[in-house]
């Protein structure tokens, strides 16, 4: 089955790659993602998610009478390779905007490139705060920083009680990020922190930072790390007899998977996500969802991947949109227009608000963020 | 001959830009190229003094890290109550400071790890360059930790009367890393001909017999060290000032093990080596990226690793120079001709 | 180094090993051990295999602490100090087995040798000061006049590893010489040589000890050993059983016996 | 005082399947003179085959992990015939860097074939964990622990009560004398690369159920072997084992009581400890195989 | 029984044995003498199959054996008793036996031989648990004699068994080397102390630079002034 799934992925690589050097009449949206190494799972989600949206452009007739071509590159995991990558896509491919680059510092990698060529680039996964505060006018993010789902969080904390609260997050700039964040927007409701602790990247036993928390006296642990670590840490705490809430963030949780992996031990467990896949009724736009949904599993992927690859299908449809508001296929022109959309993203209104230094301000938007609760091995919303 | 076949080749190497304008393949060369001095450094202490250093990278990263927060400056708490403010300085001195900095770090770890050989002395500098990742990743006050160091500034230097020389664009970097380079390779070279590169060629030939002449081990390894650190330093600060970011992700090993590639199939031990193996691994995935899968280019550069070990155990440059002279009927090997009518 | 150290010899005497003993574990290399060698004597030091003759020119010269016993030199006492800091006296050894670098030429083999004679600071060695430059020269001059004076003269541009044993034995003595020895140990030099090149190798001695350098021998080659040396101390499972000029050696009933076995009795 | 308690249950589970990675790689590295760099891959492909043989087939749990560890027994030897055999007389280097290129290779082939979405192995025990007062471990680990003493105590005997075990030990002290006894020792090479490899293929049979499956699992997994047989001594098994104690005790009280962001060095700053003070491991020669 | 005919074989650049061709007789005990470095060690080991022949022929019992591997020589009744005695040092007394049984599946018949080796060399027998390498020269030196002997050969080679030994045990030790002989085993002795060599020898060669340069019974090479200048240096 898989390997039925990856020879498919192969052609249509391969195919994009013919036919970018066939065709003159398409319009180039370069994406930049973790194929190989670290983040290869997150990364080829987010691509298949890409092609998803370029498909339904190109069938309802493409942009500007243009089918819409993805030149799709993979940056390795490596920050030096996405910059390279970047380079590429930008000065060989003539790509006028580009998706990318799913992690913080395969972003930040890729930034000194877009300032140098001035080619607006559509963040769509990466967290850290410091890229759109930075004064990069080409960053436009459609994922939430931390800051952002912290506030979006702060409008819910008072109804779970929270008193006191430990971290448990991954060393990365997303998990820090998260921590500093979500601690600053808690002190201030008042909320107790303790423990931080963290866990490496690729860590799999973490049952001593586990029976350090189990043993402290807060009532919630607040958890950020990829969904393998996310299983991991489930069954580990159940292993240790660990009986506290557990919240998620950031929104990469794929609770599908978590529930198929982690069996019992992820019940009662608390998500902020970013998207509703199980309820496409709920989502701020059902239609999109529910075509979304459907495609993807018609193609044939695993469900759980459909938290992370929506973002990849709302990246280039963000892109797009921008090419035909700008009414050409133009660097300059894109990132004007990418200030003048609202598109109906899966999980809100994509429109861009100014952020960091005045004159070299990046776009940011504000998704919608939810809380669901894994009860009886299903998702569900919480409901206060 | 040697001196004409190296202006040559470093004349072919400063032409490319004129008659290379893609700023990709422009930018491959760049970053291939300050790999390439990273392996050259290394070539100093495993081919010329026989130590295997897995860690590298470690120089590497302290050279970038070093050189970031120079020009970046910084403001950090250490224990009992001391803060050291850093206020920025030029991007020159944080280049000047990497080299030392990292030469230091070379005759610290030279002096603790060359207790050991062999085998252990590669785990001891794996762990390491592991540590130093662990610090980068962990001292966040000092090094932003994950959330990486940026707005890092490109390269300058003052020239008297002339004012201030950025190195902004892929052109000035291009010829940067080339000049670095080639000063790199004199520097290595002059060292290796002297009578502290004999010493050391000693020591990796025949350490018993070394000694018994009277060569210091301890001090001829270190010397390696410190020289080999300071220039994988000097390579790193070229990184972070080209790359403008720079992260723990640095110090990975996949790094440390592209050096080491570099050297062992380029040929350790030759000058030449760690440039040819250097050029042909660093631009061997600009080659594969258009032709195959993303996964099966690393199978293929894999691969490639394991055909080129086999087929020329002691590396491509003096597989070459071996072949060579055969060609032209000339028996003897090309390194054998140094010698007495040369000096007389 | 404490002023006892500095006990002063009769001037003759350049090295002198005082009851010295040596355990592996549970095997006795050298069980009491007790000889000197002269200034500009030649001393050979003879016995069967595994006599512990090796296991001697190891201790003196750094490679192994002697278990009990001491080595001085020049009455210098030798313990405790590091094999190269021990050659930076003068006491120069060669080897049995690996006498040469294999993958450099033999003039560079000299060139390495003459590491004690080259030694100035890395900067002006990689700034290729004029100075240097003119060390460099001597150095290589003296390289060549060393090879020459061993009589390799052909040979100098070959790897040293492609030479027969003899060839290398011969580039094992002049790494030795270029390292500006005052004393030379010679480990078996003369092993795998043919009967002309072991002459020319007795004349090399001889020459030079005529330039005062004395010389302590390991070989089994007896008629070369009988032929050039000054004294013959003769070893047996570690203990010294006879000492003495050659043709007391030569005519000892209990070295007769231990070197050439008990068979002799029936000849 | 739970929570040390608790601590070093988390030690002792922890500390058998450290010991289980360490005997494998101690076999090669320590007797073999290999930097063996596959030995993480190897690890890698026991537990796929685990997730195959039972997520895939269907097969019990029990009859899969024998299945595991022969594949493993399988590919080592693959690898020593093809690509060690060969080189054998070439220096470390060169022979280090084949096995990096083979590592490349295999992990990016694992990759290609599979993706980069980790598995999980289903496993017949229960979730919920065994508790004892403040103290909780689960079944499965309880059982991982179990199973990874007993293919320790049979690789003892393997190695020091069988005629292939003594023509191993006889033929890494003195390969020539070994040859003189009779033993093929190509076929001894190629059976202890092989059983090497088979261990490793274990420890992921094991853990892949109890952690989750993915491409670069054997990435840590292997620098941690490494770690456990310095601190062990090369070579040596009994010392691998008690290394492997020894690591898992300092990764936990560290992340446990200094700080959880270093919990990974410890590892190499106990390396880097005892490489300056110690160089020859904590527990040198005695009772080395080799 | 044993015949090597123009063998050459050498190390890397060296050529170590330069065309040697000798026989040895059954039941004969045949001494192989020279100087260090003559190429007596590298005659024994090319016979084993350590060392492979560049050219020549090895023939045992009037089979050809040239190029055979180590474990087939052996089965074919070779056992080689290497010099500096070699035994595993890290291995007890009894598995180092039962090492030189490693070809037998007789196990019985092994145990047997090796009770037999015990009672001859009662010293080993109370060190039957011990590590080797912590045993005296001289009860290593049995322990091999012992370990060559576990294989039933037809024919034994001993390099250097005298090599650091004290007086006494390189007496007993060319005693049980006489006794092998008597009681039908070959013997080839690769021996630095010519003399007693020669004195117990049914025949002998002696070998000067990788070349066979004299041969005759041992009273014969005694009596040869070539012998006695090489020795005593004249």
């Amino acid at each position: 089955m898989m390997r039925h799934l990856r020879t498919a992925s192969l052609i249509a690589l391969a195919t994009a790659l013919l036919m970018g050097s066939a065709s003159a009449e398409t319009i180039k949206i370069g994406v930049n993602e973790p194929l190989t190494g670290a983040f290869a799972a997150s990364g080829t989600y987010v691509v298949n998610g890409a092609k998803i949206a370029a498909d339904e452009i190109n069938a309802k007739g493409g942009v500007l009478g243009k089918q819409i071509e993805l030149v799709i590159e993979d940056n390795k995991s490596n920050p030096t390779e996405a910059a390279a990558v970047a380079e590429k896509l930008i000065t060989r491919d003539k790509t006028p905007v580009m998706m990318g680059a799913w992690g913080s510092s395969l972003t930040l990698a890729v930034m000194p490139k877009l300032m140098e060529y001035q080619v607006p680039m559509v963040v769509e996964t990466s967290s850290a705060s410091k890229i759109t505060t930075m004064g990069n006018p080409y960053i436009f993010r459609i994922s939430p920083p931390s800051n952002v789902e912290s506030a979006a969080f702060e409008k819910i904390v008072d109804k779970l009680g929270l008193k006191k609260v430990d971290f448990l997050v991954i060393n990365n700039d997303w998990g820090r990020g998260t921590a500093d964040d979500f601690g600053k927007m808690m002190k201030a409701k008042g909320i107790q922190i303790g423990l931080v602790e963290t866990m490496d990247q690729g860590a799999q036993d973490m049952s001593a930072q586990l029976s350090k928390i189990k043993a402290s006296d807060s009532e919630t642990v607040i958890v950020t790390a990829a969904v393998d670590q996310l299983t991991l840490l489930f069954k580990q705490a159940e292993a240790l007899g660990m009986k506290k809430r557990i919240i998620t963030t950031g929104g990469s949780q794929n609770p599908d998977q978590i529930i198929a992996q982690a069996g019992a031990a992820a019940n009662g467990t608390m998500h902020l996500t970013t998207f509703l896949p199980w309820f496409p009724d709920k989502t701020p736009n059902p239609e999109a969802t529910a075509y979304f949904v459907s495609e993807w599993k018609k193609r044939g992927f695993e469900f759980a991947g459909c938290t992370e690859s929506f973002r990849g299908y709302d990246g280039i449809r963000t892109a797009a949109a921008a090419i035909e508001k700008a009414g050409k296929a133009d660097p300059e022109a894109i990132r004007a227009a990418l200030w003048q959309i609202d598109v109906k993203g899966l999980n809100g209104d994509i429109v861009f608000k100014k952020s960091g230094p005045a004159g070299k301000e990046s776009g940011q938007s504000q998704p919608n963020v939810y809380l669901i609760e894994i009860a009886d091995g299903k998702v569900a919303m919480k409901s206060f | 001959m040697r001196l004409i076949l190296s202006i040559l080749a470093i004349a072919a190497l400063a032409s490319v830009p004129l008659w290379l304008s893609d700023p990709y393949l422009l930018n491959a060369l760049i970053t291939t190229g300050i790999f390439v001095i990273g392996a050259m450094s290394l070539n100093l202490l495993l081919g010329f003094t026989g130590q295997l250093s897995l860690g590298h990278i470690a120089f590497f990263g302290i050279g970038a890290y070093v050189s970031a927060l120079t020009s970046l400056g910084f403001d950090v708490g250490l224990p009992f109550g001391i803060r050291i403010v850093h206020e920025p300085w030029s991007p020159l001195a944080g280049f000047v400071m990497a080299v030392l900095v990292s030469a230091l770090c070379g005759y610290l770890v030279g002096r603790l790890s060359f207790r050991v050989r062999g085998a252990y002395f590669v785990i001891v500098t794996i762990s390491f360059a592991e540590v130093v990742r662990l610090v980068a990743l962990n001292w966040v006050e000092l090094t932003q930790g994950p959330l990486a160091l940026t707005n890092i500034p490109p390269m300058s230097v003052g020239l008297p009367g002339l004012g201030e020389f950025i190195f902004r664009t892929k052109l000035h970097n291009y010829y940067l890393v080339l000049g670095v380079a080639v000063a790199c390779y004199l520097l290595i070279a002059r060292l290796v001909r002297s009578h502290v590169g004999r010493a050391m060629r000693g020591l990796m030939e025949n350490e018993t017999l070394a000694v018994s002449i009277g060569i210091d081990v301890t001090k001829t390894l270190t010397l390696a060290a410190v020289v080999s650190a300071g220039i994988c330093g000097a390579a790193g600060s070229l990184y972070a000032h080209y790359i403008k970011i720079i992260d723990p992700e640095v110090f990975a090993f996949i790094n440390t093990v592209t050096m080491v590639i570099m050297v062992v199939a380029g040929g350790k031990g030759s000058l030449a080596g760690p440039v040819v193996g250097g050029l042909i691994f660093g631009l061997m995935p600009v080659a594969l990226r258009p032709v195959m899968a993303p996964e099966a280019q690393w199978i293929a550069y894999g691969a490639a690793l394991i055909v080129i070990l086999f087929i020329m155990p002691r590396g491509i440059v003096p597989a070459l120079t071996q072949w060579m002279p055969r060609l032209r009927r000339v028996r003897r090997p090309s390194f054998s001709k140094r010698g007495i009518e040369e000096s007389a | 180094m404490s002023a006892v150290a500095h006990k002063l010899e009769p001037a003759a005497t350049a090295l002198s090993v005082d009851r010295v003993a040596m355990h592996f574990g549970g095997l006795v290399a050298i069980s009491d051990m007790t000889f000197s060698v002269g200034e500009g004597e030649i001393v050979s030091l003879i016995g069967p295999n595994g006599a512990g003759k090796t296991t001697a020119f190891n201790i003196v010269t750094g490679f192994l602490t002697p278990t009990q016993g001491e080595v001085s030199y020049r009455g210098l006492n030798l313990r405790g100090m590091k094999p190269q800091a021990i050659a930076d006296l003068g006491l120069i050894r060669t080897f049995q087995r690996t006498s040469v670098f294999p993958n450099d030429t033999v003039f560079d083999n000299v060139m390495i040798g003459l590491h004690r004679r080259g030694r100035v600071g890395v900067l002006p060695s990689v700034l290729g000061l004029p100075r240097v430059r003119r060390l460099e020269a001597a150095l290589k001059d003296k390289a060549a006049e060393l090879i020459d004076y061993v009589g390799l003269g052909r040979r100098a541009h070959d790897l040293a590893g492609s030479l027969s044993y003899g060839e290398q034995r011969l580039v094992g003595v002049a790494l030795a010489l270029a390292a500006e020895p005052s004393m030379l140990l010679l480990d078996e030099p003369v092993s795998g040589m043919n009967a002309s090149e072991t002459h020319t190798f007795v004349e090399l001695i001889r020459k030079v000890r005529d330039r005062g350098i004395a010389i302590l021998l390991v070989e089994h080659d007896m008629p070369m050993v009988m032929s050039v040396s000054d004294r013959i101390v003769v070893l047996n499972y570690g203990r010294i059983i006879a000492e003495g000029p050659p043709d007391v050696i030569r005519n000892d009933p209990a070295v007769i016996e231990a070197y050439l076995g008990q068979g002799v009795k029936h000849a | 005082m739970s929570e040390l308690l608790q601590h070093l249950v988390n030690t002792l589970v922890l500390g058998g399947t450290y010991a289980l990675l360490g005997i494998g790689l101690t076999l090669i590295f320590g007797i073999m003179n290999v930097v063996n760099f596959t030995h993480g891959i190897l690890y890698t492909f026991g537990a796929y085959v685990m997730f195959i043989v039972v997520q895939k087939f269907g097969l019990n749990f029990f009859v899969a992990l024998p299945l595991s560890v022969a594949a493993g027994w399988l590919l080592g030897a693959l690898v020593e015939l093809t690509l060690l055999r060969p080189l054998r007389g070439s220096d470390i280097d060169t022979t280090m860097l084949v096995m990096i290129g083979a590592w490349i290779a295999m992990q990016s082939a694992t990759l290609w074939v599979w993706g980069g979405v980790a598995k999980s192995v289903p496993t017949p025990f229960p979730d919920a964990p065994l508790s004892i007062g403040p103290v909780s471990v689960s079944w499965l680990r309880l059982f991982v622990l179990a199973a990874a003493a007993a293919l320790i105590v049979l690789t003892y005997v393997l190695i020091n009560r069988t005629r292939l075990g003594s023509a191993m030990r006889a033929t890494f002290q003195d390969h020539d004398t070994a040859a003189l006894m009779g033993v093929n020792v190509d076929l001894i090479y190629t059976s202890t690369f092989a059983l090497g490899s088979s261990l490793a293929a274990a420890a992921g049979a094991l853990l892949g159920p109890v952690y989750v499956v993915y491409p670069a699992m054997g990435d840590l997994a292997a620098v941690k072997a490494f770690a456990i047989v310095i601190l062990g001594g090369l070579g040596n098994i009994t010392g691998a084992v008690i290394g492997g104690f020894i690591l898992a005790l300092a990764e936990e009280l560290g992340a446990g009581y200094i700080s959880s962001g270093y919990r990974d060095a410890m590892g190499f700053v106990i390396i880097i400890a005892v490489l300056i003070f110690r160089p020859t491991g904590l527990f040198p020669r005695a009772e080395r195989v080799g | 029984m044993l015949e090597l005919i123009n063998a050459v074989c050498g190390y890397g650049g060296v050529t170590a044995l330069q065309g040697i061709s000798f026989e040895v007789k059954a039941g004969q005990l045949v001494a192989l003498i020279g100087a260090n470095g003559a190429g007596k060690s590298t005659t024994l080991r090319a016979i084993s199959g350590l060392v492979p022949l560049r050219s020549g022929v090895l023939r045992f019992d009037n089979e050809n054996l040239t190029g055979a591997r180590p474990p087939r020589i052996l089965k074919s009744g070779i056992a080689h008793c290497p010099e500096g005695r070699r035994v595993f040092p890290h291995m007890s007394v009894e598995e180092n036996l039962d090492m030189g049984a490693y070809l037998r599946s007789d196990r019985s018949e092994v145990a047997a031989d090796r009770d037999r080796i015990y009672g001859e060399f009662p010293r080993l027998a109370e060190r039957r648990k011990q590590a080797a390498g912590t045993l005296s020269g001289g009860e290593q030196q049995m322990l091999a004699i012992g370990r060559a002997l576990m294989s039933r050969p037809r024919l034994v080679m001993f390099d250097e068994p005298s090599l650091g030994l004290a007086p006494n045990i390189v007496e007993r030790t060319f005693a049980i080397i006489r006794r092998i002989r008597d009681t039908g085993t070959t013997v080839l002795l690769v021996e630095q102390n010519a003399f007693a060599a020669l004195d117990m020898c049914d025949h002998a060669y002696l070998l000067e630079s990788g070349r066979i340069v004299l041969s005759g019974t041992g009273a014969e090479l005694i009596a040869n002034p070539h012998v006695r200048k090489a020795y005593l240096g004249g």
